[in-house]
């Protein structure tokens, strides 16, 4: 069956070019770039390489680079890192919103490790609460952590403001920018944010590889500690295939930033006026413009996620309903209930995120599947008619 | 993802018996919008207390819908005692089973049933006292508290092993441990 | 040229099974494990079978298995889930001879933790004091961590005898078993270890892919933070191609267990037995008997180690002196040095650790390069004459 | 892996004026087998102070070898006053530069030469006081105390920039800061 895969923003598909750069590293040039050997050296000289390339990105020093194995742990990382460095101060601060990396840490460190947390919360359209956040900066705050995209609505934060007023204050700066890596053009000297996260499988790397931006001057504590690997701020053999695929994904995610705004953007703008158009009771979760240009999250009345999804899937449409990490639960995504959406069209809201990869016939694919797959389940549920 | 049997995936895709039943003398409603599950359960009994026709609507998950077509396909042409005895487990066992984090689609099954057969015989159910606690078995911290101090539980496996809570999806272990050990702490 | 490649306790080449099993999941099947989808479903599916596969390997339960991005991660992951599983008490056991992913995070927690720690000696042979060991048991130890194998001579400790006297006194035990995977037997329900690290890369899967087994009710909390991944157990979107890949090398490790004992370890004698024999003045360093079969640790006095290498490294010959972490230190490994082994041949300590790729041929050259370059250097060594 | 320049390589693999020098009338030794690195200079110097012969003997990585072979290749043909200028930059310029990590191995080269001069000249050199604490630069504890607290310096870089301390392969930057903060402990 022909696949429609509108679930980039769980994961994407690693490009031909990336495979391309990656396989000689796995049975030809394997040797470990710690070695003495010039076998070994070959691939650490390959992995500075891809820090280079990784540093280009994001407009950032190739030594500001940590290679991860995740975006989670990367916001871990970045996290610990800050508590490690100031461990007198014992207050921290990040939205309502966050990816679990960020908001059960911070669970975590509230229930189990004494801090006092705040989740400045958002407006209906995900919006964060400028205000709040600025009065709660306080002496005691060890760092502040906030995403630049939203995984599920797309709604973007306001990070260069943000991080002005946070670093005036003398306070650490975190952004988890998984979601607008390749999405939205980063530049962290412009930006200035003293830590950032990205996930290689976001943009077309495989899946455990991420990166933690650390500026220059930021004290640093390491998480995994182990060996000297990358300068002794990560312990544990370096997975050099990925950092090779990341470095090469990295200058394909530059390329394709223009088609994201243009093209991916168009898609995205299409499908939603399509649906809107042709399912009643139907509303886009999250600001309309502030937001990334592949993102469509969108809610149903009276319909449960799950059923839909699994009718899409019929179809070989991949989609998702709130985040791809809520298993088991009945409980609608929390960034939905954090933006006070009604459960009426929380429950049945979907999230469709593009690449350059999808093309318009897909879209029209997407809407002639939806539309009676909505009626069908509308006539079975108990909550259509009032 | 779940691993649906083929008959749970049948009964979404081509449910049995949805929608209002016209002449229903016997309703049960069960879990709400907020619950993200919700099930009305419509039964047209006769003079001999045998369910002739159910039918349902259904809000909620695949198994959701499945749970509730099944249920009506098992009931119909049972007398009210004998669909009285029908539990989570009959429902589950008719679809070739539940992934386990979706067993409480079973038993709001059950608990609709429950509330039709009350409804007809004209008994009012009361609210289980309580906070809900595992919505895999409709188990409340009542129920979990007087198990544990009559029995001296000791672990989530112990109150999982009495009353099933914590047996299902699995996402209530950490509240029950915490009972646990509020009880303990009180001695 | 040809690469005669004797340096398989540093990494290992990745097998053209395991590239073979891998290669679909990058470009093709790329979808997430945790998504709603039948397209996300069958790498979940294949990971199962992964799982099962690693768990066959070391005869556990599938769900006694979490996938983790390195043997450091494991290593780290097992000793702070111990910690927290028992938070009052505040010592902590090990050997003098670990990896630096044991070594220097209880350093780490030493210095910075409050936590006494035992460092437990080895001596001359590398062979551990049992009878320090078992008198620092204590009521207040939360965990002992010894490794199975020791990456720069292979020797082995009696992980059996100490997990059994260990246990009974109801103390955790972790076993660092990164070496010893796939070249000895493991069985865990045997050996009877709370928990256990493998990495990846030591058996011809990728580097970056990590195994800790916990034993089926060990008390465990995580160390990422995040989705629910691992049931729950590590945070982080699985690195779906290279657990993937794990499983099979895993199958290939089980089938390649006798060569290893018969072939790699007739291989490993005869370089040992032709060394010894034609270059004057060098020593084998470790137990000679409790040793893995595919290690040669092998001093030769009066020379330094890098110097050796870079001039095997002409040859094509790739090995190294100390573990492949120690870089820019002039200390000779903490490993000679706790078994005592003179300055005189510890710094010029060369390892050859061998895998069944390895060929009594390669064996010849590297005795064939390795004559004249010690007696090269030896003629500018201002200690050679002494 | 060091990047080595091929000057430094090809002193490594084919090392100059190599071993004892017969009619040496000056020796300076520097490092020690438990270092992992040692030197030996001999030296022939004329009565005109020129050094018209040297030789040297190492035990030591790469750069330990290809550092000494240079510096005898240096020397040669200079008098004592010339050589007693030439500092460890000197020897790396000659080499096309060292790897960081690999800085200590010039001033191992320059220590040796320092000593073999005073050899000559008999005089005795004294050893530095302290605990060494950068080998890269040869710099001890006392040395960094003294510039800590005459100068007020703050930071790891700040002791590097005044001293050199750390700026090598970085081993002692911890060492150095725990240095640092000791005496603004102690005020
Ligand atoms: C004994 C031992 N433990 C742990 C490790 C760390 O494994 P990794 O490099 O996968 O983090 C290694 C190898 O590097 C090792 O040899
Ligand atoms: C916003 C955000 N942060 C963090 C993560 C975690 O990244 P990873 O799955 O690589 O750990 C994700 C995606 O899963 C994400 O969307
Ligand atoms: S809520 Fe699922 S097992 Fe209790
Ligand atoms: S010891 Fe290398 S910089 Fe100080």
């Amino acid at each position: 069956m022909r696949i429609v895969y509108t679930d980039n923003n769980a994961t994407t598909k690693v490009a031909d070019e990336v495979i391309e750069e990656m396989l000689p590293y796995f049975g030809q040039f394997y040797g470990n770039p710690s070695s003495m050997h010039t076998f070994g050296d070959q691939v650490d000289k390959k992995i500075k390489q891809a820090r280079q390339r990784v540093a280009n990105f994001i407009n950032a020093d190739p030594n500001e680079i940590i290679f991860t194995s995740c975006g989670t742990e990367s916001d871990n990382c970045a996290i610990y890192s800050a508590l490690n460095a100031f461990p007198e101060k014992k207050h921290i601060i990040t939205s309502n919103v966050e990816h679990p990396a960020i908001n059960k840490l911070y669970q975590h460190l509230q229930k189990k490790k004494g801090y006092e947390v705040t989740f400045v919360p958002v407006d209906k359209k995900g919006l964060l609460n400028l205000d709040l956040l600025y009065d709660s900066l306080s002496d005691n705050t060890a760092i502040v952590s906030l995403m630049w995209a939203n995984n599920e609505t797309g709604v973007l934060f306001p990070i260069e403001d943000i991080a002005k007023k946070v670093n005036k204050k003398g306070i650490l700066f975190h952004t988890d920018a998984v979601q607008a890596g390749g999405k939205v053009p980063i530049d962290v000297k412009q930006v200035g944010v003293d830590m950032l996260s990205l996930s290689g499988h976001k943009i077309h790397a495989p899946k455990g590889i991420g990166v933690l931006y650390v500026k220059k001057g930021v004290k640093f504590s390491p998480f995994l500690i182990g060996g000297h690997q990358e300068e002794g701020r990560r312990g544990g053999t370096e997975n050099t295939v990925s950092i090779i695929g990341l470095g090469r994904a990295c200058e394909l995610a530059t390329e394709h930033l223009p088609v994201m705004n243009t093209r991916v953007r168009e898609l995205r703008d299409y499908l939603q006026t399509r649906l809107l158009e042709k399912i009643p009771c139907s509303s886009v979760n999250g600001d309309l413009d502030l937001r990334l240009p592949n993102t469509l999250s969108i809610g149903f009345d009276a319909v449960e996620g799950e059923s839909i999804l699994l009718l899409l899937d019929r179809e070989g449409i991949c989609a998702s309903s709130g985040s791809a990490c809520t298993s088991g639960s009945l409980d609608p995504s929390h960034v939905l209930m954090a933006m006070e959406v009604p459960f009426k069209s929380a429950h049945g809201s979907i999230r469709f995120s593009l690449s350059h990869y999808n093309t318009k016939d897909e879209m029209d694919i997407i809407v002639s599947a939806l539309v009676p797959a909505i009626e069908k389940l509308r006539e079975m549920s108990p909550f259509w008619k009032d | 993802m779940w691993d649906y049997t083929d008959k749970v995936k049948d009964h979404f895709l081509k449910p049995r018996n949805v929608g209002e039943l016209e002449g229903a003398n016997a309703v049960g409603e069960t879990g709400s919008l907020s619950c993200g599950d919700a099930l009305k359960l419509f039964l047209k009994v006769d003079e001999n207390e045998k369910i002739v026709d159910a039918t349902f609507m259904t809000f909620g998950c695949a198994s959701a819908v499945a749970s509730s077509s099944a249920l009506t396909e098992i009931i119909k042409g049972m007398t009210l005692d004998e669909a009285s005895k029908i539990t989570n487990d009959d429902i589950s066992d008719y679809l070739g089973g539940l992934p386990k984090e979706k067993m409480h689609c079973s038993v709001m099954g059950q608990s609709a049933l429950k509330k039709a057969i009350a409804d007809y015989r004209g008994i009012q159910i009361l609210e289980k006292p309580g906070e809900m606690v595992c919505e895999c078995f409709d188990v409340t911290d009542l129920e979990i508290i007087e198990a544990v101090k009559a029995n001296s539980l000791e672990t989530t496996e112990d109150v999982t092993d009495y009353l099933k809570a914590g047996g299902g999806c699995g996402q209530c272990l950490e509240r029950i441990e915490e009972i646990i050990e509020s009880v303990k702490a009180k001695g």
